[in-house]
């Protein structure tokens, strides 16, 4: 009986094990390439010169509250800083091992091409839009801050001060002020004094970035950032040193979010279309056998008695009664076992 | 009762896991440290021709080994046999007798001779059964730094008194330099045959077919005929040079043979060349098909280069530098279509690939990385292939009344006939920067492209020309290629005919991220990144390229 | 009666229990007033703390209980654990219940929890299937706990139409738990950058359901063994007859399913080919883990069924329980962000511990009212043998 | 050990993971024999006790 059970049991898990992979591995054989005309924008780390315009800038187009310290402020650079609810992007000074000068590098939202942001929001707060920005709706964002869990680019701040209404902050490639005319570019790349930032279609400015490496290939390191990292970003990135030199993670791999849970997800109707039907019929085979075996034992015992019964009544008797004896010595202990801990629980209680 | 020995295993087990797990960690914490530099840490894995090694290769400190066979009062000879007078570099053997033999030369006399000092109650290396204290992975690895024989290195030998030669000739060439003749089966002079060792000493043995002996590896040679000599001249206490590995392998010695090398340049002024027949100018030009010429077909081909060997001679450490493989003209092996001796490298290769420090661009090339050469030539830039105009600088252009450069004519000359050619080429060529006349050079240039912002910037333009000018006097090499007026210029202002006006920045920078012309760079960044990519290739400090309203630009006045 | 209540109301418990409500009321005031920074160490680069770490992910974990019993007994026909069944569905309605209240103090607008079910759902996102099944699984929890309040309110009809979903309920409600016990893991799935490669695998998901089940069984021991001394006077007969051989049981089933737990986790390992991790500090961390907190209660257990040791299996309960908390606290906390410097790395304030003790002793003391008023350790005598 | 291709990665994974499988199944019952040995005992015992 226990061993037919346990085998069930095996076979449920064994189930449940071959469903988890097999979708997972199935995601489907789509691929996608983006919208086409989305735009990005190439940073060039050899160009950089760490001057901070493009943080005052993004400052002043996004009215974000002034900096405790002036942004021609350059020892801010001392330190090593992330974006923030109150910065959208800000600009770190790296030195790597060997290179003559400081390099430096700088930060914002990477706008995926398949957002990992938009794929954990579970309010669909986060948006990509065809002009490739990804930007988010306060008006529906419940605060989980899942999308700061999944961001591998550790990008969107949260207004952790905000008691009641706190917002996800990142930038939004200027989106808003591009759709109602009043850029025709980021703020940060139109404020580059030294085109560090370029901004146009991403097929074109992909197109230009390999065109460097090729015209320069000592200055750069032969590899965009951004081209495929994470499904590819419309944030790009040229250096002329290693790229985990400058703070940014090598290690991210070239698969999408979306696709990263995909086979998770895919595995949720099959529980809720395989596991009723297998529940229930382990129900009722397990109804069926305690039905069965009642019917066996009645079956035996009646047999037993009939075969026996005459020559086995005293037997019989003089077993029932040393049964009958046992049962109730143990009802005693346990009742005795009972009061006796009821009686010492009393005393404790009594006792505090 | 009966769960007892059960909880029992169950501890045992869970102790045994906890063992591993810190076991695992201090596995994976062991890591080998950088050590101090040893130049005299030599891997001893000659076993390893005999099979899979049983244990690591040793590490073995040879220094150490020496002063303490000198402190001991014996000679090399303690460890190395000698054989025809000569000692041999192996230890106690002459030749590798097979793996046996081999285990235990190393192993009966190392301990033998540790033990002999152990019982003197002296300082001894690892006993017998201490097989690690030897045999130790994590000893620190040897790092010898390869010793340059450079030319000035090579006067102080042959300008040395106390080398003589061993011919009794005036020259000592003959001490060192050697071929080896087949029919007296040794080694003798080739007097005017000379040629750095690297070029029969090779990084391995090699057994010669045509000679019928085995030539010593570079380091073989090297080690027997420098360090030996070394030593017989220590012994008669005639001041030599090092005998001890750090000697020549660690970076203190090098340094100290540098100075020396430097104040014995000082000492003799200009450095004597080297007696070696080699022509003071040359003319270098393609091979021809000679039959074919006779027959009379034309020869297309770029015109001849004349050539100042004796400026390069001075210009390099070594001959090696350029004559790579041999001391031969170096269209011998680079022809038009390159041979199986050049591997296939052809003459306009060897002449001008960037990779190579071999060749004349590539060479050429390393001097503009230099910061006074750099703004313009900002080297790592350098693929664009070079003007025309840049070509004729070297292939010259016949001149009325000086002799004909003809390939077909080259080609039977000899070497001593091509000075007198080439020489009127060379003293005919203008080896200084020229530039425009001061009054047609602007002398300051007011950039008004971020007028909502700032004041206009002010450019010292003619400053800046006379300093680039400047940074080229007494430079030969500067002044031969920016001989020609407006050459100067073409550092700003690149894209356009050389000319006196120049179009301005404006008209080719507009607005940036043009759809048809999306790599140009818009105006401001086009300034930007010419002055500050100038000033940084240039290395000039100041002004800071962040400090905007300190450095070029001054906040508008409102 | 009343003077019995009187003398048991200062309890050193009740005491300690008030200084955790005032001290809660405190701090509820102030992360509504101040925001999140005024209580919590969360900040940018890690938004998670533990009120999700332990709220939510402990907090799920350890009502799994519930279901395990309630299939165990209505759908594996396993009838001699029914007395188990409901401790276990009332612990976990108050614990996915107790999660849920935790959550409105950890999102910012907690007024629009019902946004991703009702008005806007990002159906891509683990977190709404997380959401989705906690919110339908608390409602049949609630169903299936309101057997117990219909007998005490005396409600029969009601009573008996309700008792009637039994195995609809049970059967929507291990469904509901598969998918969002396994949800809670796989919710991990989306960040294989910062979470430690040791315990990221594509497997997340169902590591996190098995090892479920088998802190849910060790729940129903463990949280029956601490019962047992306040509330053993609320125990029937049945209750207290059966109560051994639950145990005993469940210890069987809690071996296999840490074995299997144990299998998952070490091929997990191979299938990523991570075993060069083993060899770090990491790597000793994570033995210790699966080797204390895996390997060893499923051998105790093992033990302690085949030797019918109730001491052992009661303490192992305990020690898996334990384990599994340390399991999530090292997804969620320990294991992610491994790369930040550890200047970057988050401790929890204790501002935010003080509100998950607070949310615990909430629940105690909700769980204290029932039992004590209700049919949960018992079998009301109008319903006997009702099932 | 490195790998420089998909498949490469996936056949030393699986090498290692079907290897890992027959050693599970193979624990699994160990530990299932392990713990229901007394079962017998126990039901010879009590049949003992009746008799």
């Amino acid at each position: 009986m226990r061993r037919r059970k346990f085998l069930a049991l095996m076979g449920v898990a064994g189930a449940g094990l071959a469903l988890g992979k097999t979708p997972a591995q199935a995601a489907g054989n789509v691929h996608f390439e983006g919208y086409p005309d989305a735009k990005a924008v190439l940073f060039d780390a050899t160009r950089c010169i760490g001057c901070r315009k493009c943080e005052a800038a993004c400052n002043k187009v996004n009215k974000l509250p002034a900096p405790a310290k002036p942004f021609d402020d350059l020892k801010v650079l001392d330190g090593e800083r992330r974006t923030t609810a109150k910065a959208y992007t800000v600009v770190n000074r790296y030195q790597p091992a060997g290179a003559a000068a400081p390099v430096f590098r700088k930060l914002q939202c990477n706008h995926c091409q398949e957002p990992a942001c938009a794929s954990a929001c579970f309010v669909r707060a986060f948006k990509k839009n065809p002009d490739g920005s990804v930007t988010y709706d306060a008006s529906v964002c419940v605060g989980c801050r899942y999308c700061m869990m999944a961001c591998p680019f550790n990008v969107p701040a949260y207004e952790y001060d905000e008691p009641l209404t706190p917002r996800v902050m990142k930038c939004t490639m200027c989106h808003p002020q591009i759709e109602s005319g009043e850029l025709t570019m980021p703020g940060c790349v139109g404020a580059c004094p030294k085109e560090a930032l370029v901004y146009g279609k991403r097929k074109d400015i992909l197109k230009i970035a390999h065109a460097r490496i090729e015209a320069f290939p000592g200055r750069y390191v032969d590899h965009v950032y951004g081209e495929s990292e994470m499904g590819g970003t419309n944030w790009l990135y040229l250096s002329g040193v290693p790229f985990k030199e400058i703070g940014m993670r090598e290690d991210l791999g070239v698969t999408s979010a979306p696709e990263l849970t995909s086979g998770a997800l895919a595995v949720v109707p099959m529980v809720a279309a395989v596991w009723p039907a297998l529940l229930g019929g382990i129900w009722a085979i397990s109804k069926r056998n305690g039905k069965v075996a009642d019917e066996e034992r009645k079956e035996a015992v009646k047999t037993a008695v009939a075969a026996n019964q005459a020559d086995n009544d005293a037997k019989l008797a003089k077993a029932k009664e040393q049964a009958e004896k046992d049962k109730k010595d143990s009802i005693e202990r346990e009742v005795k076992k009972a009061l006796e801990e009821a009686a010492s629980a009393a005393k404790e209680e009594e006792g505090a | 009762m009966k769960a007892r020995p059960l909880l029992k295993w169950a501890g045992i087990l869970c102790a045994f896991a906890a063992v591993s797990v810190f076991c695992i960690e201090a596995g994976g914490a062991n890591e080998t440290k950088g050590s101090a530099e040893r130049p005299d840490v030599i891997r001893i894995e000659t076993m390893a021709a005999y099979g899979k090694l049983e244990l690591p290769p040793v590490a073995f400190p040879h220094d150490k080994h020496s002063d303490a066979v000198k402190k001991a009062g014996k000679d090399c000879t303690a460890c190395h046999k000698e054989e025809n007078g000569k000692l041999s570099l192996k230890f106690m053997r002459v030749k590798d007798g097979g793996a046996a033999a081999l285990k235990s030369a190393y192993h009966d006399n190392c301990l033998a001779c540790h033990k002999q000092t152990a019982a003197k109650g002296q300082k001894a290396g690892p006993q017998d059964g201490e097989c690690r204290a030897c045999h130790n992975p994590k000893a620190p690895a040897g790092t010898q730094l390869d010793m340059g024989f450079t030319n000035v290195l090579h006067y102080r030998h042959s300008g040395s008194k106390d080398i003589a030669s061993p011919s009794g000739d005036k020259d000592n060439c003959g001490r060192c330099h050697h071929e080896y003749d087949k029919a007296a089966k040794k080694t003798l002079w080739a007097k005017g045959k000379e040629g750095t060792c690297r070029y029969c000493h090779l990084d391995a043995p090699k057994q010669d077919q045509t000679l019928g002996v085995e030539v010593k590896s570079f380091r073989q040679a090297a080690h027997n005929d420098c360090v030996l000599c070394h030593q017989s001249m220590e012994a008669k206490k005639i001041a030599s040079g090092p005998v001890r590995c750090a000697g020549c392998h660690g970076t203190e010695a090098q340094k100290a043979i540098k100075d020396n090398n430097k104040k014995a340049l000082e000492k003799v002024g200009e450095l004597p060349r080297m007696k070696r027949n080699q022509p003071d100018a040359a003319v270098i030009s393609v091979n021809v098909d000679k039959a074919a010429v006779a027959e009379g077909a034309k020869i297309y081909a770029m015109r001849p280069v004349p050539f100042d060997h004796k400026t390069h001679e001075q210009q390099n450490d070594t001959c090696r530098a350029c004559h790579h493989k041999s001391l031969d003209s170096c269209t011998k092996c680079h022809t038009t279509q390159g041979t199986k001796d050049s591997n296939f490298v052809t003459l306009e290769q060897a002449m001008h690939r960037m990779e190579t420090q071999r060749s004349c661009a590539g060479c050429h090339q390393t001097r503009q990385a230099e910061p006074k050469c750099a703004g313009c030539h900002k080297a790592s830039d350098k693929v664009k292939k070079p003007e025309p105009q840049t070509c004729a600088k070297c292939h010259a252009e016949p001149v009325a009344g000086m002799p004909a450069l003809d390939p077909a004519a080259l080609s039977t000359m000899k070497i001593e006939e091509e000075k007198t050619l080439a020489e009127p080429y060379l003293s005919a060529r203008k080896m200084e920067a020229q530039i425009y006349a001061q009054d047609d050079i602007p002398e300051k240039v007011m950039i008004k492209g971020l007028v909502d912002e700032y004041e206009p910037s002010e450019l010292p333009h003619r400053k800046i020309v006379m300093t680039l000018l400047k940074n080229m006097k007494d430079d030969k090499l500067a002044g031969f290629f920016h001989s020609d007026q407006g050459t100067v210029c073409r550092g700003c202002h690149h894209n356009s005919p050389v000319s006196k006006t120049p179009p301005s920045c404006a008209s080719c920078h507009a607005k940036p991220f043009s759809a048809k012309e999306p790599a140009r760079p818009g105006l401001k960044a086009a300034y930007h990144d010419q002055c500050m990519g100038c000033h940084k290739a240039m290395k000039l400090e100041k002004p800071v390229a962040t400090d905007c309203n300190n450095g070029c630009h001054k906040p508008r006045k409102k | 009666m009343t003077s019995e209540t009187k003398k048991t109301l200062f309890t050193p418990f009740n005491i300690f229990a008030g200084i955790v409500l005032l001290i809660g009321a405190y701090l509820t005031v102030m992360r509504f007033t101040g925001g999140l920074a005024a209580v919590t160490n969360l900040d940018d680069n890690n938004p998670w703390g533990i009120w999700i770490g332990f709220d939510l992910l402990c907090g799920v974990a350890l009502a799994a209980g519930g279901f395990t019993t309630s299939a165990a007994v209505y759908i594996f026909g396993m009838k001699k654990y029914h007395s188990a069944v409901r401790p276990a569905i009332l612990t976990a309605f108050l614990g996915y219940a107790l999660v849920v209240f935790a959550l409105h103090y950890d999102v910012g607008r907690p007024w629009r929890l019902p946004y991703p079910i009702f008005l806007q759902p990002g159906t891509t996102s683990l977190l709404y299937e997380v959401g989705l099944c906690v919110f339908l699984y608390l409602t049949v929890l609630a169903i299936e706990y309101s057997v117990a309040a219909l007998e005490w309110l005396g409600l029969k009809k009601l009573r008996s139409l309700v008792h009637k979903l039994t195995l609809l309920l049970t059967i929507f409600g291990v469904v509901l738990s598969t998918l969002h016990q396994s949800s809670l893991g796989a919710l991990y799935l989306i960040a294989p950058s910062k979470l430690h490669p040791l315990w990221y695998s594509t497997y997340l998901p169902i590591q996190f359901f098995v090892s479920a089940i088998a802190v849910g069984l060790s729940m129903v021991i463990f949280e029956g063994t601490l019962s047992h001394k306040p509330f053993h006077h609320k125990m029937d007969a049945t209750f207290l007859a059966e109560h051994d051989g639950v145990i005993l049981g469940f210890a069987r089933g809690a071996s296999m399913v840490l074995a299997c737990y144990l299998a998952i986790k070490i091929i997990a390992l191979g299938a990523d080919n991570n075993w060069k991790y083993l060899v770090s500090g990491w790597g000793a961390w994570y033995l210790f883990e699966i080797l204390g907190f895996v390997a060893l209660p499923s051998l105790l257990y093992a033990i302690g069924s085949r030797e019918r040791n109730i001491k052992l299996i009661k303490w192992t309960a305990a020690l898996t329980v334990f384990g599994v908390v340390l399991n999530r606290f090292n997804v969620s906390l320990v294991a992610f962000n491994w790369q930040l410097p550890s200047a970057q790395r988050y401790f929890p304030s204790w501002g935010e511990i003080g509100v998950s003790v607070f949310v615990v002793v909430v629940g105690i003391l909700v769980f204290r009212f029932i039992v004590t008023r209700m049919p949960i350790f018992y079998e009301h005598p109008e319903y006997k043998d009702a099932h | 050990m490195e790998f420089y291709t998909y498949h490469d990665f996936m056949l030393n994974a699986k090498n290692a993971v079907y290897i890992l499988m027959g050693l599970i199944v193979l624990g699994f019952v160990g530990l299932w024999r392990f713990v229901t040995a007394r079962d017998a005992d126990h039901e010879a015992e009590s049949h003992e006790e009746h008799h």
